[in-house]
């Protein structure tokens, strides 16, 4: 790999000034997240002294803004975002897996060109559309089984739909990298299609199937509006499916707008919570990508 | 190496510093007069923004932009500068002393079900129950066996102030089933869900109803929900329908804020369904 | 030999189960898009297209929040083109042997790629919208959304720039050509392929977004007159209809197949582009 | 072993890759106006040298030279050396041939007008270079067509073209017939002798036969001691006729190396 030595090359004017142009541009750049997550972070400070931080914990309710008996309890918030984020993996994960299988393993002359081309478009159809479409066709179906069906099973749906395309593309991938030579050894011993996915294929991409659910978890735990639509929004610990909840992205998006004082740095600090959610499943994915390029 | 990066990274921030300086000197000179921004209750956003209208067909080259989001929102925007005018459902509460008020209009609140639903009223006792879960079947209301879908502003809204202090509520005890922002979502999860039920503006709802929405308003006990008795004060749970500013208004917002509390527009409130304030 | 049988009726199972699945995503997919389409085809004109709504959206078409759209992309691509191509140009180019402070611009950029959208709209509210007094503003939104896509644009343009072979870098060189000529004249032309998915890719993404435009560009229907005026995109117009518009859906749906329609060209787009200079149009 | 007019003077080079020596105690005259073979089996050092003549070592990014190399009075190490004007004098050509993506026209005018040169001497100069290499004929109405579309042999021309149009006192060329058919082989072979006129030419080669038949001024390349050297150096037919050394004459005839 060629690469241009930083000190000995570069007698010209020229490209002295594009180098520094650049590298501050890149100062710039990288410094983006040090904003944003700083910023964050310094809002979300005064919380420490403003309350009693183990009351995220021990609260049960959220009423940050009620004059008189304001609790902060993040607990029901918290545990909303895992459960939709689980039960969406519950069904997508072993969905989409199948799915990748069928296009590497299982290929057909006239589907599998429409499974390709319909995950592609499901990648990008923005949330709002799922969430539209929760809102809009699913909500009232589950009312009709139990109301008020604003509800975890709705939002786990969408959520689903969502990542699926994700775990789908990235599963793929992964079964395609296998080397031809490991199928074609594999034939020639006589072992079956299904024995070379079970026995071979699926352990060896693990590190790739695995950062592909990892990405689609991240992106679930993340998603605000498609839940907003569909979760009913009522802060508790839904006891069933069909009870409605309330996700710590959706709580920042529904509040932020007239938060004022304790309220709002309990906001940001919603918000670095959620940060912290993500980092160390980024770490996680990364870590698997190493395996996978390595093994 | 590593020095001069660093040395970049803090001449960098120190560039944005001033960039960010720059923004608070230039934004001065932005708001130009000719622009207001008003935010705030969804309730009453939809007659600001006809005002809007009227007032800018009489002045033009003024722009005057509209955005709901809640009385609360309103008065965080007008004290962080981003909204010249806020719009407020409710009197200012009293840590809000420090900010103006000026009424509008007058509003009711009243509750609202699916026109599927044979209810015509209910008493104060009757929400109650409902709110608070006591109730939480049609049937005791000798309707159709189903589970009343409780429909729950968010924290924030002027709305629910009003209701819970009119019923004498604790926000936490209330055990909502679906919670909701704008008046308009209230009225739009009601029409959706025909075993809903929740409490919005009556002029909302009135306006929704002659749309077309399928929506029936509750009398209160035995006072039907309209302009004249929200008017006379017979019908119970009434608020102003407030603009808010930071200081005493002056320049184009006082302009607005005088021909909104003018009868050049009652016939606008009117038309909203609200009540106009006559002296 | 005996298991042969068994294992085979094994396989023929799994493959009914799998291809189901996809048969299942495929009728998922139908399932959402079906209302969309067909209230996105009956209805949609030009009409739609160019008038202003009315009735909070119900009736009239979507003109105004097309424009804001189009300029808050145009504010977003404004910022992260330049600043995304230049970091990936430094990265690629001029990092030299400093794997330290490479790797550690890439983790900030990694870092900054998963931080969820409803993270920038409250940090674009409050920086933008408030500490700088931009208001809410296409400019908030634009700038907001810029952040956002700015890790995409820098990975996608860096593997664009790395893919260019070394041969060029060495050959301009021999024939003493500065870096700032090589870089301007050979080695982004040959990576334009990679840049104009970069902007290609950015678009999709930021035309998707909500989250992060509620709270920053506002919700204001009016024909936007500078990038100081809020606008509504149409992400945001089809929450709203959705959310607090009763009798909105048609229009929610019909402003949803515009959305989905211009993902699906810019898409399309994407790969005719990149087919077009890869097969050598460059003189 | 010195020959009468030397335009370039290597004393005592050394090239290292980290840890690893390329070249080590090499030590090089290379004549005026002749074509300077360098033979010697893979991974010797032969690029690497050829490199180093017109500092293109500097792109690598832990490569140190060190020793000294006289362009007629001029020391190319040195840090003052003005190395834009070192590449404009010293011109190179790669085993594989590096159009750039773009039109025929704009890969020899790209390098003239980084130069300097006004824009009509440009074209002047480009149409003369491509004319030299005979190419012209070729491409003379396609000159806005990309350069990729060309031939493997035409590239390869169009390269030289590339190099030749900046006028050159010095053309390294790499194996340049390597990559190319017999027939396009011959075309760039013959060109190469033809250049020899007008500048002084040094060539690195795997064909002895090639060699045979253009250089006039030869050097070995050896592993000595883990790293490349030269071994033996001199005219040509001189060196294929009677070479000193055991291992050159066993490479030479072909039983070695």
């Amino acid at each position: 790999m060629i690469l241009w030595s930083s000190n000995r090359l570069s007698p010209s004017r020229t490209d002295m000034l594009l180098r520094r142009s650049l590298g501050l541009l890149t100062c710039l750049a990288a410094s983006v997240v040090v904003f944003v997550i700083g910023f964050v972070l310094v809002e979300s400070l005064p919380a420490f002294s403003e309350i009693e931080l183990s009351r995220i914990i021990s609260d049960d309710t959220w009423h940050p803004a009620d004059p008189d008996n304001a609790t902060f309890g993040l607990i029901p918030m918290l545990v909303g975002s895992f459960l939709v984020t689980f039960c969406a993996l519950l069904w997508a994960a072993p969905l989409g897996i199948s799915i990748a299988i069928a296009n590497e393993f299982y290929p057909s002359r006239f589907m599998s060109p429409i499974v390709r081309r319909t995950t592609e478009i499901m990648a990008g159809i923005p949330s709002i559309v799922f969430g539209f479409w929760g809102l809009t066709t699913l909500v009232p179906l589950i009312a009709n089984i139990q109301a008020p069906g604003q509800s975890l099973l709705a939002g786990s749906i969408v959520l689903g739909m969502m990542i699926l395309p994700t775990i789908v593309l990235t599963t793929e991938q992964a079964l395609h990298s296998l080397p031809n030579e490991l199928a074609i050894a594999a034939a020639a011993t006589g072992v079956g299609r299904f024995a070379f996915l079970w026995h071979v294929a699926l352990p060896t991409c693990r590190g790739g199937i695995l950062s592909g659910v990892v990405l689609g978890l991240a992106r679930a735990i993340g998603e605000t509006m498609a839940v907003l639509m569909v979760s009913g929004n009522i802060v508790q610990i839904p006891g069933s499916l069909f009870d409605p909840f309330r996700t710590i992205t959706t709580n920042i998006a529904l509040e932020m707008g007239y938060a004022t004082q304790t309220h709002r740095t309990l906001l940001f600090l919603t918000a670095a919570i959620l940060i912290a959610m993500v980092v160390p499943l980024m770490a996680v994915m990364q870590s698997l990508n190493t395996e996978q390029s390595h093994g | 190496m590593r020095k001069i990066i660093a040395l970049k990274f803090s001449l960098f921030l120190l560039l944005l510093l001033e960039l960010s300086g720059c923004g608070i000197s230039d934004s001065a000179e932005r708001i130009v007069p000719q622009r207001l921004i008003l935010t705030g209750s969804s309730t009453v956003a939809p007659l600001a923004a006809e005002i809007a209208v009227r007032f800018e067909g009489q002045n033009p080259g003024v722009r005057i932009d509209v955005q709901s989001g809640g009385s609360s929102r309103g008065i965080a925007d007008v004290r962080s500068g981003v909204a010249d005018i806020g719009m407020a459902s409710r009197p200012l509460a009293d840590d809000e002393q420090d900010l103006f008020s000026d009424q509008i209009a007058t509003d009711g609140i009243c509750m609202i079900v699916h026109l599927d639903n044979p209810l015509i009223s209910l008493s104060d006792e009757q929400v109650k129950s409902i709110y608070l879960n006591e109730v939480s079947n049609w049937k005791e209301f000798g309707w159709e066996d189903a589970e009343i879908v409780v429909a729950h502003k968010a924290d924030g809204r002027a709305t629910l102030d009003v209701f819970v202090k009119y019923f004498k509520l604790k926000n936490p005890d209330i055990k909502a089933d679906v919670i909701v922002g704008d008046n308009q979502q209230g009225l739009k999860t009601v029409t959706g869900n025909r075993h809903a039920i929740a409490y919005v503006s009556i002029g909302t709802a009135r306006y929704e109803v002659e749309n077309g929405a399928p929506l029936k308003l509750l009398h209160s006990g035995k006072i039907a929900p309209t302009p004249s008795t929200v008017a006379s004060g017979a019908f119970p749970m009434t608020r102003p329908l407030n603009l808010v500013t930071k200081e005493p208004p002056t320049g184009l917002a006082k302009q607005f804020i005088e021909f909104a509390m003018s009868a050049e527009v009652h016939d606008l409130v009117e038309q909203q369904s609200f009540v106009p304030i006559k002296n | 030999m005996a298991k042969r049988p068994l294992s085979e009726k094994l396989d023929q199972l799994v493959g009914l189960l799998v291809r189901s699945s996809s048969a299942l995503m495929v009728g998922m997919f139908l399932v959402v898009t079906a209302a969309i389409l067909r209230n996105g085809l009956s209805g949609l004109s030009m009409e739609f297209l160019t008038t202003i709504p009315q009735d909070s959206g119900r009736g009239g078409g979507i003109g105004p929040l097309i424009v804001s759209t189009v300029l808050v992309l145009g504010i977003c691509l404004l910022v992260s083109i330049p600043l995304g191509v230049g970091t990936a140009a430094w990265l690629s180019e001029f990092s030299g042997s400093r794997q330290v402070v490479t790797k550690s611009i890439q983790l900030s950029l990694d870092l900054l790629a998963s931080i969820p959208s409803i993270v920038f709209g409250l940090f674009g509210m409050v920086v933008f919208c408030q500490k700088l007094n931009f208001g809410f503003s296409i400019l908030s939104g634009g700038l907001t959304l810029a952040c956002m896509v700015l890790p995409i644009i820098i990975r996608t343009v860096y593997f664009g720039l790395r893919a260019v072979p070394g041969d060029i870098r060495q050959a301009g060189t021999a024939l003493g050509m500065s870096q700032t000529r090589i870089l301007r004249s050979l080695i982004i032309p040959t990576a334009m392929p990679a840049i104009v998915v970069a902007i290609l890719l950015g678009i999709g993404r930021a035309m998707a977004e909500t989250a992060a435009l509620i709270f920053t560009s506002g919700y204001v229907m009016r024909m936007p007159e500078s990038v100081f005026d809020s606008g509504r995109v149409l992400s945001v117009h089809i929450y709203d209809l959705a959310m607090n518009v009763p009798g909105g859906e048609t229009n929610a749906q019909r402003t949803a197949f515009v959305l989905l329609t211009s993902l699906l060209v810019i898409n399309l787009c994407a790969s005719q582009f990149s087919g077009r200079w890869l097969t050598g149009r460059r003189a | 072993m010195t020959c009468d007019s030397p335009i370039i003077r290597v004393n005592q080079l050394e090239v290292t890759y980290g840890e690893q020596v390329a070249l080590r105690d090499l030590t090089l005259e290379i004549p005026q106006r002749q074509i300077t073979a360098l033979v010697g089996p893979s991974g010797c050092g032969k690029s690497t040298f050829l490199n180093t003549l017109n500092r293109l070592t500097d792109l690598l990014p832990d490569c140190k030279v060190s020793g000294s190399i006289q362009l007629n009075d001029v020391d190319i190490l040195s840090a003052e050396c003005d190395l834009y004007e070192i590449r404009r004098r010293v011109g190179m050509v790669f085993q594989k041939a590096v159009p750039f993506p773009l039109s025929i026209e704009k890969n020899l005018t790209l390098p003239l007008s980084e130069h300097g040169l006004p824009r009509s001497e440009q074209q002047k100069l480009a149409q003369q270079a491509l004319k030299d290499v005979g190419l012209w004929d070729e491409v003379k109405d396609r000159l806005k067509k990309p350069a990729m579309n060309l031939s493997g042999g035409q590239q390869q021309r169009l390269c030289i073209a590339r190099a030749l149009a900046l006028n050159p006192e010095v053309l390294l060329l790499d194996e340049p017939c390597s990559a190319l058919d017999p027939i396009a082989s011959r075309v760039v072979e013959n060109l190469i002798v033809s250049l020899r006129k007008r500048m002084t030419i040094v060539i690195v080669t795997h064909n002895l036969a090639q060699a045979k038949r253009i250089a006039n001024h030869m050097a070995i390349f050896w592993i000595r001691n883990g790293a490349g050297t030269v071994i033996e150096q001199g005219p040509a037919a001189a060196l294929f006729l009677n070479p000193r050394e055991a291992v050159a004459q066993e490479y030479l005839s072909g039983t070695c190396g």
